[in-house]
């Protein structure tokens, strides 16, 4: 049965913005469907994001929908989830948003182990802005500020968020739209800092300038260079080489902020 | 020469803005003064785009098009918007396939197969810009052909400068072909 | 024999990225003009992959009632 | 004097007068002198079932309690002046999309790090033109400590009454010093709650530009909307048509300056048939006061005007008085280098003089030195 | 013409006139429409021996040009509305610290993210007040693609002469279009370079209160000293004493005040015998200039004040034009809600009638609009 | 022989303005020891922090000082360093400082390993404003903004470093005076970015309040808290409750951001 | 009751802030009004600090002291910084261990031995602003004594009641056993 | 026997915070007047605690030259 996007998606706001191939469209609908598995009721639920192609998803759904400032979508979450910690709050964003600008947001926010659920996009790139490098952007590949190749090492954004004391941290791709789904899910099932790295394909700003001659050569290109993390486990440094592992990365029980809070303060609700 | 405004439409893509800026380009080295505009939306990238340029030999002040002695609409969306801000008796150029619904009013207009041209002749829809300048050089006859060639060849991507050569000469004969 | 009913595209939202028609398994797509068309129902073995990846909710794949 | 008596800080008198309101969140960075508001909220909103939040920086205090107003709840920040740089995009984005919050910026020592435990007035512009593009902007200046409660409390109820920020613009020594406070019972003072949506979610425009006001829904509450600091139409959603973002920029700006009436607070003391004027705010005021009452012991027509609302500037309690044409000159103390000073100015349209009188010493200007300013207007 | 004859992007340009001025790091984060500076200094650059690196944020690329500048190198960063905002309190530091840098801000639609495509003149008083407390400010206006890459090593000669901080505050009409530009020979242009300090390291002063100006060195070079954002004495360690913070304060907003003459510059066109005048600046000043000329073409004796430095504000043209006694009426059109106008009254000190014409319409205000305008006052 | 700091102390600055008891001073002298050790000329050096007790160490050393704005010490020691490689640039900051509001500027740090040497000094509290709590007061813990007891959870200043990308992380104690000196120096001589958490005491703002009732207790807490990293390896979970380990915690070779962009961008000199 | 400025000086740590606090609230819970103020360095803590407050009957404008009816100095440093803004025939009192210097000048001057009381008497250095309070009530008899000692027990820490209250009346008996 | 030939105490850095005498091993030091004093010198075994922990550059330890 073809699955009805309908009930999630606002009227009339479709075509999107993004650029055709632009993989957001992708992911959007795998996170529709696994907000749709968990029956929430759409009143509860809040999505906030900052600026950049991927922080217009919000105004496509039907929700309670914040498009805040460039890098600060976690930071508005916090404010929305301790105000009404009732709200199932989903803070998302492009690798630019999250992890550059909003880095300290980020990272505080794994700290907290506030119980908010954080989508970072990852497209390596500045996809809004046209094309500038992002902590992601690939050492030697091309942008637009990085005419000789990109000079800077990048972010494991997993690894940044283990770090910093995330509680659930999953990667997946767009391409694996199913399995998007379910990592999505289980990060909205989680009750504490979630973070899912969502690898995402900029065909206009990162694609064509560097070789990859369409969008779908970039979604194979997640194909091919995926590895599920516990396949990973029994490969070998040299097999690995070039790849990256999908699926759960990390989970651990940690106590969550708000429990905390209203424990130690008594707070007379 | 007085103050020529002339605006190109299209959507993002299209490369119309590349081609306003060449014409400014050229325009410059024939020794006109030349200020290239452009409009677009927050995207910075697809929906509507627009680019425009006003020669003249005397300093220009206000730096956009307001109403057009030239407007090329390579869309009909681009068409519907910007007709109305089309002067008396304007020049009018539209792409044939893209705009079925022709404008209607006092101008001279020139419905030509621009982007079939681009595509088809040529094999790369992408030089559809280089085509219009032909076509808009030929029909108003603002700058010598072979300062506008200049300022093509030396405006587009290394290694594409013969295809680029084609698609301006293709725009020239799309005019002459017509008469 | 065609295991889809019909496949619905929406060619209003349809952006021609060609991701539908490139990773169609079966080939039973193609673009016409700048937007996707079907090519072959018959060829179509509903797997579902074209509207799973469609970036644009342009593609949609009735599949055929079990008998 | 039976009621609730207090001799308190004036910095926990803001938190005092905000939990009065109905403030139920806290969001903030520590910062020097404005501590003691998070310090005292940190404390007192769990008892009326609030939250406090310490978070990571000021950019993010802001975003929260901009946040934590979406989700329906009164909120509160303070800081001071490096902090209050910080702010100014997200402040931009509360007045861009109308959501109520206050904001408490107690003045010290600028610009930099510059004299932390120093007081000053040097931010009252920077609240006017700190964030990019053309906003509304409304702010109260408290002058003692039971004004540093009550004007909270008004603060707040500009806030939800206009859905816009507010500030309390206050000083390190107002803020720090402690004085009698009395706090109103419930009900004595005004508190404006927030107003709920009363059509059907579906009709629901939350940024209606054909109205002066509507409701903000709280995220939760069954009207599920967007909110952009893109410039949007009335539904919420981006546009690009520069006649609606004109038409709803201006409209923003319009509801400020057609409720003037509400807005405006002005104490005039002994301005009935003065020939000086001081034109004061906050710890200024009181020095001011202090110099006026002097004056007119030593036989001059001075008077006071201080405003307690600042921004928007008084400009028609001004002219109203200089129209009277008794008034030669203004005089105009503060604690900076001069910025009411131009606003006076400019408003003055040269029907009389208008002469600053700036220090940046750290005490609060001396009243001798406003009463010679005076008298060379005589 | 026979020089390099370019016909080249506004913001390109600006980039262009920086390298001539002798810029070797560029510190910067994207942001539309100002991208393009980031962009070409990112190729160009390498070239002549600088760096370019794209910071984290706003905050960390404006902390990176003052540490830059530290180390003795030029350096310059540019921005746009939202990215100003989040740099305030840096720029701040580099106001009392007498840091040189430049800044070029690409004002687009405001306020919070706005119309990131749309320009706009919007963030001019946040120029003068976006950072807290009193501060100097110099900043520069271009109106055309030769002028973005002339007030770029203007601003550059401003930095290094005043010790300051200087604005581009231009617009993304003039960032983003494409016009003719020379390109100076070496040397056409003066070019300041940074003074080195000419005392033995043990007596050198970085911020000597009793000099107007001391040469910054650079570290590394042998003179190791403190720099602090805290209110400092001559030697650059903190000192509380209000005394020595306020002759530090006034000393460097009075720098830029007495070389006024210095550092303004301003166009006047036909303004000898004008009854009305124009004051505009930017894309603005185009249309204004269009429409003076359309106005004196219809008879009416019109004229245009083009300030190229809008900071410090040009009170002592306007004074000198005023006190002829001709003008009736000034036009200030702004695109914004009103700013400029602002100061234009101010300074006009009701010796005649000003009137702003306002435009968010995100393309230049139309001549015909301002020749209206003019007529009015005739 | 007793050590003679004078070398490389400004003249006239002591007293310096820390509480008695408040253990910046103990740290300040281990580091001229290092610096002093690796025969740095004086002039190539700069120092760099932000705003906080912490902050004002600079002021006391000879060398080029920065004091910037609150949180900003790496990123204006960034610029410092990319316009003239050849400084030897030290970042320094309190817990608040480089973590909370400082936070983005260091993980950026550390992923684009450029060689500054960052020392972050935890005393777990924001002294300098008076006791509020900071990303690393102790879950329980008293603030001023936390009257209740510290709710939020911990940042492991190294484990977070890590996450980042920094290629050089160690911790050490003001009580561990010489083996802090020790870690300074390896700091310094690492190139790339280097980081070393500092544990330190403030006894006028989290000591007295939290059952310390001597600055002495605090130094006799690390010393009987911190366990060599190496000795740890042998040890039990249970055997390491309430401890940390102190070392060189993780190193590894990894492309220093000036040599790659200098080399990738063929900068001309 | 015509306005009284009373300044307390001494160094960070030492409570003179609290000191001021405490003599503001109990004035103010005696009807009267009055204004605490207090000035320290940038650090918040240690170095020069200064509780200062203005009691009246009337409305206090100026909030801060500029000339001191009454001065307090518990250190040498202290004492030297604002002697010179003690009014003419004012209460001037300096902590007699601290102060060796003593000033001279048109005031009352009282030599006492407060921190050494707090110290030796009491046997906590910290209560040594309480006596103080005691030793400025003495000899100004700006309040009831019933009223000061609410205020001490109200504004100190739960448990140390009674060694406030031995404070305070140790900082009485100073003055008296001076008589 | 004494290995220290003095102890400099510089009283005007010395603020007295007590860490050279609580981790003297030997019990050298004392507070008098709420600095750090020298309480026998005798007691001394230059093992530079105090100097190495003290936060205020307070307190110098001259060893005895070798004989
Ligand atoms: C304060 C501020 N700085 C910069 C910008 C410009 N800006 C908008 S989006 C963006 C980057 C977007 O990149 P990313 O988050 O990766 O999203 P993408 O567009 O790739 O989806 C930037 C730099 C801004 N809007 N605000
Ligand atoms: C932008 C800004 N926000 C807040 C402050 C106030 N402030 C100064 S220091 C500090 C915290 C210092 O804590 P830490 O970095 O741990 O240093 P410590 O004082 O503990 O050594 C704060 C919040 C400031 N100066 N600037
Ligand atoms: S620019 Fe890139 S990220 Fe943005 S919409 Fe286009 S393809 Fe997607
Ligand atoms: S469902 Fe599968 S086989 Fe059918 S058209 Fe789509 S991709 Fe091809
Ligand atoms: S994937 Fe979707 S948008 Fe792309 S061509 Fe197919 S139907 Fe069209
Ligand atoms: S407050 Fe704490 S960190 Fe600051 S100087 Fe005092 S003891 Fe040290
Ligand atoms: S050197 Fe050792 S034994 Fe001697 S006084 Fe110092 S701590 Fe005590
Ligand atoms: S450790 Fe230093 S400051 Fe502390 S008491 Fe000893 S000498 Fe004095
Ligand atoms: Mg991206
Ligand atoms: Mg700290």
């Amino acid at each position: 049965m073809a699955y009805d996007y309908a009930k999630y998606l606002r009227p009339g706001k479709l075509p999107h913005i993004w650029c055709a191939g632009c993989t957001y469209g992708i992911v959007l609908k795998s996170m529709i469907r696994a907000i749709d598995s968990l029956n929430y009721d759409k009143n509860d639920v809040v999505v906030t994001s900052g600026i950049g192609c991927c922080s217009r998803l919000p105004g496509y759904v039907d929700f309670n929908t914040l498009h805040t400032t460039h890098g600060r979508s976690i930071a508005f979450a916090t404010g929305v989830k301790v105000a009404n910690p009732k709200l199932k709050v989903i803070a998302l964003g492009g690798d630019g948003d999250m992890t550059a600008i909003g880095g300290n947001h980020f990272i505080h926010a794994c700290r907290r182990n506030i119980d908010i659920t954080v989508f970072v996009f990852n497209n390596n790139i500045y996809g809004m802005t046209g094309a500038q490098y992002s902590p992601t952007t690939p050492k030697g590949a091309w942008a637009t500020t990085a005419p000789y190749g990109m000079t800077e090492n990048n972010f494991d954004i997993t690894s940044l968020a283990i770090g910093a004391g995330a509680s659930f941290v999953a990667r997946t791709t767009a391409y694996h739209a199913t399995h998007c789904e379910k990592m999505i899910k289980e990060a909205l099932e989680h009750k504490g800092l979630s973070v899912v790295e969502i690898i995402n394909a900029c065909p206009t700003g990162f694609g064509r300038k560097n070789k990859f001659k369409t969008p779908t050569s970039m979604l194979l290109w997640m194909k091919d260079s995926a590895v599920n993390v516990e396949k990973a486990k029994n490969m070998s440094p040299e097999e690995l080489a070039g790849k990256f592992t999908i699926g759960v990365l990390h989970k651990e029980e940690k106590p969550e902020y708000l429990e905390t809070y209203d424990a130690t303060v008594g707070l007379k609700k | 020469m007085a103050r020529v405004d002339i605006r190109l439409g299209g959507s993002g893509g299209q490369g119309t803005i590349t081609a306003a800026a060449i014409l400014g380009y050229a325009a410059v080295y024939a020794g006109k003064n030349a200020v290239q505009t452009k409009s677009y939306g927050p995207e910075a990238r697809g929906g509507a785009a627009r680019g425009e340029v006003v020669i003249s030999d005397e300093e220009i002040n206000y730096v956009k098009v307001i109403k057009s002695d030239v407007l090329v609409a390579l869309t009909q969306e681009a068409c519907d918007k910007f007709i109305e801000d089309a002067k008396e008796g304007s020049v009018v150029i539209v792409d044939s396939m893209m705009v079925k619904d022709l404008p209607k009013g006092n101008f001279k207009l020139y419905a030509l197969p621009i982007i079939k041209t681009a595509a088809e002749d040529i094999g790369k829809s992408m030089v559809a810009n280089i085509v219009t300048l032909g076509v808009v050089n030929e029909i108003t006859k603002l700058l010598d052909y072979d300062k506008l060639e200049k300022g093509v060849l030396s405006k587009v991507p290394k290694g594409t400068e013969e295809l680029n050569k084609k698609a301006l000469k293709a725009g020239v004969d799309l005019v002459k072909n017509m008469k | 024999m065609a295991k889809a009913e019909r496949i619905e595209i929406n060619k209003k939202w349809c952006k021609g990225c060609e991701i539908c028609v490139e990773l169609c398994p079966t080939n039973a797509l193609e673009m016409v003009d700048f937007k996707v068309a079907v090519k072959d129902l018959e060829k179509c073995i509903a797997c579902m992959q074209c509207e799973l990846r469609c970036p644009d909710f342009a593609i949609v794949v009735y599949k055929k009632e079990k008998e | 004097m039976a009621k609730k008596l207090e001799f308190m800080m004036g910095n926990h008198a803001v938190a005092e007068g905000a939990l009065y309101a109905g403030c139920k969140f806290y969001g903030g960075y520590p910062i020097t002198p404005s501590t003691e508001v998070a310090e005292r909220m940190a404390e007192r909103l769990p008892k009326v079932g609030g939250r406090f939040i310490q978070m990571e920086d000021e950019i993010a205090a802001m975003a929260s309690v901009i946040g934590a107003s979406l989700a329906g709840v009164k909120s509160l920040t303070a800081t001071s002046g490096p902090g209050l740089s910080l702010k100014q995009e997200n402040i931009g984005y509360a007045m861009l999309c109308e959501i109520p919050v206050v904001i408490v910026d107690v003045m010290r020592g600028g610009p930099s790090t510059g004299m932390p435990t120093g007081p000053s007035q040097s931010d009252i512009m920077q609240a006017k033109w700190g964030t990019h593009g053309d906003h509304p902007v409304i702010a109260v200046t408290p002058a003692s400590v039971q004004e540093q409660f009550n004007e909270t409390v008004r603060a707040f109820n500009l806030a939800e009454k206009y859905r816009c920020p507010v500030y309390v613009l206050t000083d390190a020594i107002i803020g720090q010093m402690m004085e009698q406070l009395e706090i109103p019972e419930p009900g004595e003072l005004e508190v404006i709650e927030r107003p709920k949506p009363d059509c059907k979610p579906e009709e629901y425009l939350p940024f209606d530009m054909d109205k002066e006001f509507v409701p903000l829904a709280a995220f939760g509450s069954g009207y599920r909307y967007h909110v952009t600091g893109l410039h949007h139409n009335s539904d919420g959603f981006p546009t690009n048509d520069p006649v609606l973002h004109t038409k709803n920029t201006v409209r923003l700006i319009e509801r400020i300056n057609k409720n003037y009436d509400d807005i405006m607070k002005v104490e005039e003391f002994m301005t009935d048939d003065a020939e000086v004027l001081v034109f004061a705010i906050g710890v200024s005021a009181r020095s001011a006061k202090h110099a006026v009452i002097e004056a007119r012991n030593q036989g001059i027509k001075a008077g006071l005007l201080r405003p307690l609302t600042i921004w928007p500037f008084p400009d028609k309690h001004i002219d109203n008085i200089l129209n009277k044409g008794n008034v030669k000159g203004i005089v105009v103390p503060e604690m900076n280098l001069g910025q009411m000073t131009l606003e006076v100015q400019r408003v003055a349209k040269g029907r009389c003089q208008v002469e600053g009188l700036f220090s940046l010493m750290l005490d609060p200007i001396l009243p001798g030195e406003i009463v010679e300013k005076i008298r060379r207007f005589v």
